[in-house]
């Protein structure tokens, strides 16, 4: 799968310029409010046509200002999730659910309904009509809507924004799923940083309408300066790594990443598997001694490669962890008091549990 | 009460009344829906004489509109010759004649109240239904249509109490014949044009009222089934 | 349901071949379809009668209406149809009179002497003489006509309530909305509210012609038969139960 | 050319018809938003009823209707005979007889549309005022009536259109008279009726087909203002 | 201000039989989708009316079913933010915002349109209609249009939901500030922890429309068993101490709670100032030894108080520092290998820039 994506609209004062190559896999759009992630989706989706612009999606020409080429939106196939419902009102939620299948042609039409009402926790609601539900209930209606329509392409605008924490636990491994399993490519628009660290494979940050950053999510993430998207608290590292063993006792994966060990809790993994682990720099503490009789079990070794300071009283320290970077932010006190400096050897002590494995 | 014992005559009033009317009402709806759905989304040129058109009916005295269709459709009518010679319907003097006065006169009605409830669709589903995969002929009928249910209802129910009330067009273009073109209307209006008829016209009024108010709640009745399915969302 | 609604069973057009169609002034119901029912006993034919204004009853003509015979109010739609050549000249023939009358509410009902110059205005003091429009209809045209030879018709001109027919003119003055009004006397004797205070001298206007003719179109062979009939003798008591005077 | 040159008194019927489809429109505007929202929103005993008399003048004959006027609004009429002593409104053979007359056939299309239009409102949205302190009267001013007004400029030039067009009813409640209350209709409907006025009635068609197009084109105008102002939100 | 609420409703299957007193300040609504806050919301603004209920606000009696009293929703003056935005389609931006202002006795208007404007970032969109806002451009003008109306009680539901953090962490504090110096009460639905944590003074959760839990902020916050509302990555404890110095140079705030030392980053707070603290359970380690030449400047020694494990692996432990309770969630391979019992003396290290004052 391959999305090759280009266009330049004008909306009253806001220019949109933006093009981007997004392969399989989950791609995040990323931005602050206003700054043209539903227009993208609206012109990927054909529900805008842009000035000018060029979008080929696995070959497809699907738009093509200068050729005159325009593939209209339901031979698209590509499934939205809206920032505000749009759920039939005159439907059930049933027929809201089935909609998109009546269109697909049989052999493509994915046999999950009850694996999906299950997920979104709406086996209760079926027979009732939208204007009859919560606001989480319509949106997680209107993600089992776009999931079941079996899209080639899946475009999310915010589809779980109203949604509360454990359900959005719930959900995001079926969309992880999804995107491993189904090989449905995902562009995926989400103010949570950790929504999106955990999803993507690559991130576009938009800002103002051009694309302010893009590239693999590790790279994204592991900029400093993502705080053009996301807030400084959600900075961090990102790490890509295999899974080791895994200890069913302590329910402990240890993560192989380079020549150093990562310890992760909680979920169980399959040994082998490759995944991606986002630290974030304020779970990072160092140290200029190995700690001893500390409940941390992440104790890294590692050099001093940059320190930033910034006008907050923060120190942002980068170090060279056998070859993989790790982000830190400590005081500028305890930067002091520390004496750290470039090519410093340093401990870095993380808490296994401040660790999700993405 | 034997007052309400209608005569034989009258019974095929009724009965051709009722019949006209609901025919008028049928056959304008397909024209009426596409009709209104091109005044409300359309952007063409000649959108402005096509909605004088639709509106004709409504601004020329009945007579004239009368004058028209039998001009148009008569036997020997640019239209009403074709129909006959090609296609072997005869409009003029016959109830199909009749049924078309009618729909002529309620299209206006009906096309304004269905235009009214296209404009009020929210377009935003139309596209999501589009997103899903439904071709624009799809997105019409699971879409567009239910929500635009309440305005075809209103429309139908306009154009059906029009036709009931119509004389003037109908009685110009396919004349007063008892069983054949005589709706309750034209023979009330004939009723009331000699000595004494005034009793008969007022019993053939009641009928012609009790007929559409039975309509008209069955209508509202339809209205409130459709309008409880769509709430807003 | 379907069965009434579809266009299999229409209720008439089956027998309306034989039947023997008519199309006659409005205001002729009553006696015409007394004289159709007796024909109907006396011959077992029926008859289909459209009552319509002549002016529509005249264009239809023109325009192919299968009617057999033709009964105007008036003389100009009867001659309107025989410029087009679209009746049988030969069976052409002046069939009813009538007369204009002026009519007053019953309770005001004093008789008014009707000769040249009579002082109308004045009876009508700030109310309106009701009668059929001047211009179109024909009971309107002979009340125009006969004010003006009679020399009042510039007085009460701006004083005239020109109803769409003569009934409408006549529930005008029953209704009390207007003093006076001009009828044909076959509508006031009917109404009960209103008294006839004066009949128009014949002179004074056109005489009052209803004419019938068989259609130059008609087919129908029975068609000739209650044309007949309602020229013959048979027919004068129906008309002139409803006021009507028959012309010979 | 001078055959559109209007003489005086084709002005006189000109003038007189666009001040009579002009008042009655206006006339029945407040009545029409009243009646179009209690029929949308009102539960009601009684509501079938009102809504039945709504509808009367759609279903009855137009001279039924004339005659009816007449009898209630007649100089002798319960309520002619009230108007005329209380108030000194004098509504028979006088311009503003037909106005009624043309108010009371245009009411039903009126109510229509404005119903329709209120059905199709966001109440959400006018829960939405209440809550910042809007009470009913000013979240009607300031919310639901500018949400209707498509449907009210529908019903406006639906129920002018009607009043260009009406003249069954009007002629038989205020008669024919030439400056008081012979409109364009009427007007034509004379010339129908003698042999050899069709020119002149057809001249008189297109002079009122012209008004009403302007009419229609305005109301278009009007509404395209308001639709782009009245997006989805 | 007091506003007490007890309503019975069924909706459908759903039956609501919620009860509360609310004093001043910050009343958060939390819970799952579809637990009932929407609902609640409705009652108190007077858009629903209970079968069985009462709602007495400051002495004022809103609503009294068994009395027949019921006052209607423009009297309240409840400006209501509603989930879905509700702007006025035929209004601009500038007239939505003000339309509260037209029904606000003059001596009540507050005259602060051009600070609000600044604060949510409307300023270049005033004369445009909302059909042309992006979603979170709409959500931030319905706050704008409540807070504008000068009411009573703030009712929010969901008000920041759409909104990027840098958004939400510029239009927080103003809302404290509301809560602060206007004393306009506010009822808060919220799905993040974080937001509620920060603002809250009392905390209601909902379960299947039912009060769950009520309380203090502090105290709800503090129960290990949050994971009703809230997932437990959020769980923690909640300390309230006063701020002691700042350090305007390293811009570090030193907060003493009973006699113990906390060091917290970033914002200026003045001295004297009461705060509140959120400690995360993730934030938290433990070591047996007193931990030297590490960057934390936070080390508090307490004793352990209370251990338990759960299925996922991991263990809490409650401890008790100087009448204080944290939380820290360790991982049950530390829990053996550092030997954690009841009643052993620890320190708990929680990284200075981990600490948010709320
Ligand atoms: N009109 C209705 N008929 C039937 N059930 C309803 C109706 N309105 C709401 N419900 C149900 O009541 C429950 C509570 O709804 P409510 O909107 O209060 O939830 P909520 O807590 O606001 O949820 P969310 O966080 O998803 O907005 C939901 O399960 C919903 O399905
Ligand atoms: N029809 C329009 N006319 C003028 N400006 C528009 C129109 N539609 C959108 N905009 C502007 O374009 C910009 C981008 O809008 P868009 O909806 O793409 O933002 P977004 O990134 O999705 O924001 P959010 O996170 O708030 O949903 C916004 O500043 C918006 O105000
Ligand atoms: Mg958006
Ligand atoms: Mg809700």
């Amino acid at each position: 799968m391959r999305l090759q994506f280009e266009a330049k609209q004008r909306l009253g004062t806001f220019d949109l310029d933006v093009a981007f190559v997004s392969e399989s896999g989950v791609t995040a759009l990323f931005g602050r409010s206003g700054s043209g992630k539903t227009s993208v989706i609206r012109i990927i989706a054909g529900l805008a046509r842009p000035t000018e612009g060029r979008i080929v999606f696995d070959g497809d020409v699907l738009l093509d200002t200068q050729r005159g080429i325009f593939v209209p939106k339901h031979k698209r196939r590509f499934a939205t999730v809206f920032q505000e419902g749009r759920l039939f009102p005159h439907l059930s939620v049933l027929q809201n659910l089935n909609y998109g299948r009546w269109f697909t042609p049989k052999q493509d039409r994915a046999d999950n309904l009850a694996k999906i009402v299950d997920l979104l926790g709406i086996g209760g609601l079926l027979d009732r009509r939208p204007g009859k539900l919560s606001g989480g209930e319509k949106q997680r209606v209107a993600v089992g809507r776009a999931l079941l329509s079996s899209p080639r392409l899946l475009l999310m605008d915010e589809p779980l924004a109203a949604l509360d924490d454990t359900r959005k636990a719930e959900i995001l491994p079926y969309l992880e799923a999804l995107r491993d399993e189904m090989n449905i490519p995902i562009i995926y628009v989400s103010h949570s940083v950790a929504e999106v660290a955990r999803l993507a494979d690559r991130v576009i940050a938009l800002s103002e309408g051009k694309v302010a950053m893009a590239g693999a999510a590790t790279d994204i993430l592991n900029a400093t300066s993502v705080s053009v998207a996301a807030s400084k608290r959600e900075a961090g590292a990102v790490v890509e790594g295999r899974v080791i063993t895994y200890d069913a006792v302590h329910r402990l994966a240890t993560i192989g990443f380079n020549s150093s060990r990562l310890y992760v809790s909680g979920t169980e993994i399959a040994e082998g598997r490759s995944v991606r682990v986002h630290i974030l720099a304020k779970d990072v503490m160092l140290s200029t001694m190995r700690p001893e009789h500390l409940s941390a079990l992440n104790i890294i070794e590692g050099t001093v490669e940059a320190i930033s300071l910034d006008a907050a009283g923060s120190a942002d320290i980068r170090i060279e962890c056998d070859g993989a970077p790790i982000l830190a932010r400590i005081t500028q006190l305890s930067c002091e008091r520390l004496g750290l400096k470039l090519g410093l050897p340093v401990y870095a002590i993380i808490k296994t549990v401040a660790l999700e494995p993405y | 009460m034997d007052w309400f014992a209608l005569s034989n005559e009258e019974w095929t009033a009724v009965h051709l009344t009722l019949r006209i009317a609901s025919v008028a009402m049928l056959a304008s709806l397909i024209p009426g829906i596409f009709v209104g759905i091109l005044l409300a989304r359309g952007k063409f040129w000649g959108k402005s004489i096509l909605n004088g058109l639709v509106h004709l009916p409504l601004i020329l005295p009945p007579v004239v509109t009368g004058f028209i269709l039998l001009i148009l459709f008569g036997r020997r009518g640019p239209i009403g010759a074709f129909l006959a010679e090609y296609l072997g319907i005869v409009l003029s003097f016959r109830w199909t004649g009749a049924a078309l006065a009618c729909g002529v006169m309620g299209f206006p009605l009906m096309v304004r109240s269905i235009r009214l409830s296209v404009e009020a669709v929210d377009r935003r589903l139309e596209d999501a239904a589009a997103t899903l995969g439904a071709s624009p002929a799809w997105v019409f009928l699971t879409v567009t249509l239910p929500l635009i249910l309440p305005g075809i209802i209103a429309g139908m129910i306009l154009s059906f109490a029009k036709a009931m009330g119509e004389f003037g067009a109908t009685i110009t273009f396919v004349s007063n014949i008892p069983g054949e073109t005589q709706t309750l209307s034209a023979a009330i209006y004939t009723f009331t044009q000699v000595p004494g008829g005034d009793a008969a016209a007022f019993r053939l009024t009641m009928i012609s009222v009790v007929i559409s108010m039975a309509a008209l709640m069955a209508s509202e009745f339809m209205a409130y089934l459709v309008g409880r399915r769509v709430e807003f969302e | 349901a379907a069965a009434w609604l579809g266009i299999a069973g229409p209720v008439a057009t089956a027998q309306a071949q034989e039947k023997v169609t008519v199309f006659a002034a409005a205001s002729l119901k009553n006696a015409l379809d007394d004289i159709a029912a007796a024909w109907t006993k006396e011959s077992g034919k029926e008859t289909a009668i459209s009552y319509a204004a002549s002016s529509a009853l005249a264009k239809q003509i023109e325009s192919g209406a299968p009617a057999d015979i033709f009964v105007s109010a008036d003389l100009d739609w009867m001659d309107y149809v025989a410029k087009k050549n679209l009746i049988k000249a030969d069976t052409r023939k002046n069939l009813l009179g009538n007369r204009i009358v002026l009519v007053a509410g019953k309770d005001k009902a004093e008789p008014v002497e009707i000769k040249k110059g009579f002082d109308l205005a004045k009876l009508l003091g700030d109310g309106r003489l009701a009668m059929g429009a001047v211009d179109s209809v024909p009971a309107g045209k002979y009340g125009k006509e006969a004010l003006e030879s009679l020399g009042v018709w510039s007085s009460v001109e701006k004083k005239i309530a020109g109803a769409e027919s003569v009934r409408a003119a006549l529930l005008l003055v029953s209704r009390g909305e207007a003093p006076y009004g001009i009828v044909y006397q076959t509508d006031a004797a009917a109404d009960k509210e209103v008294k006839i205070v004066g009949t128009f001298p014949e002179d004074s206007h056109k005489p009052i012609i209803y004419p019938i003719a068989l259609l130059a179109e008609s087919k129908n062979p029975d068609a000739a038969s209650l044309l007949d009939y309602i020229k013959s003798d048979k027919a004068t008591p129906f008309f002139e139960k409803q006021g009507f005077t028959v012309l010979k």
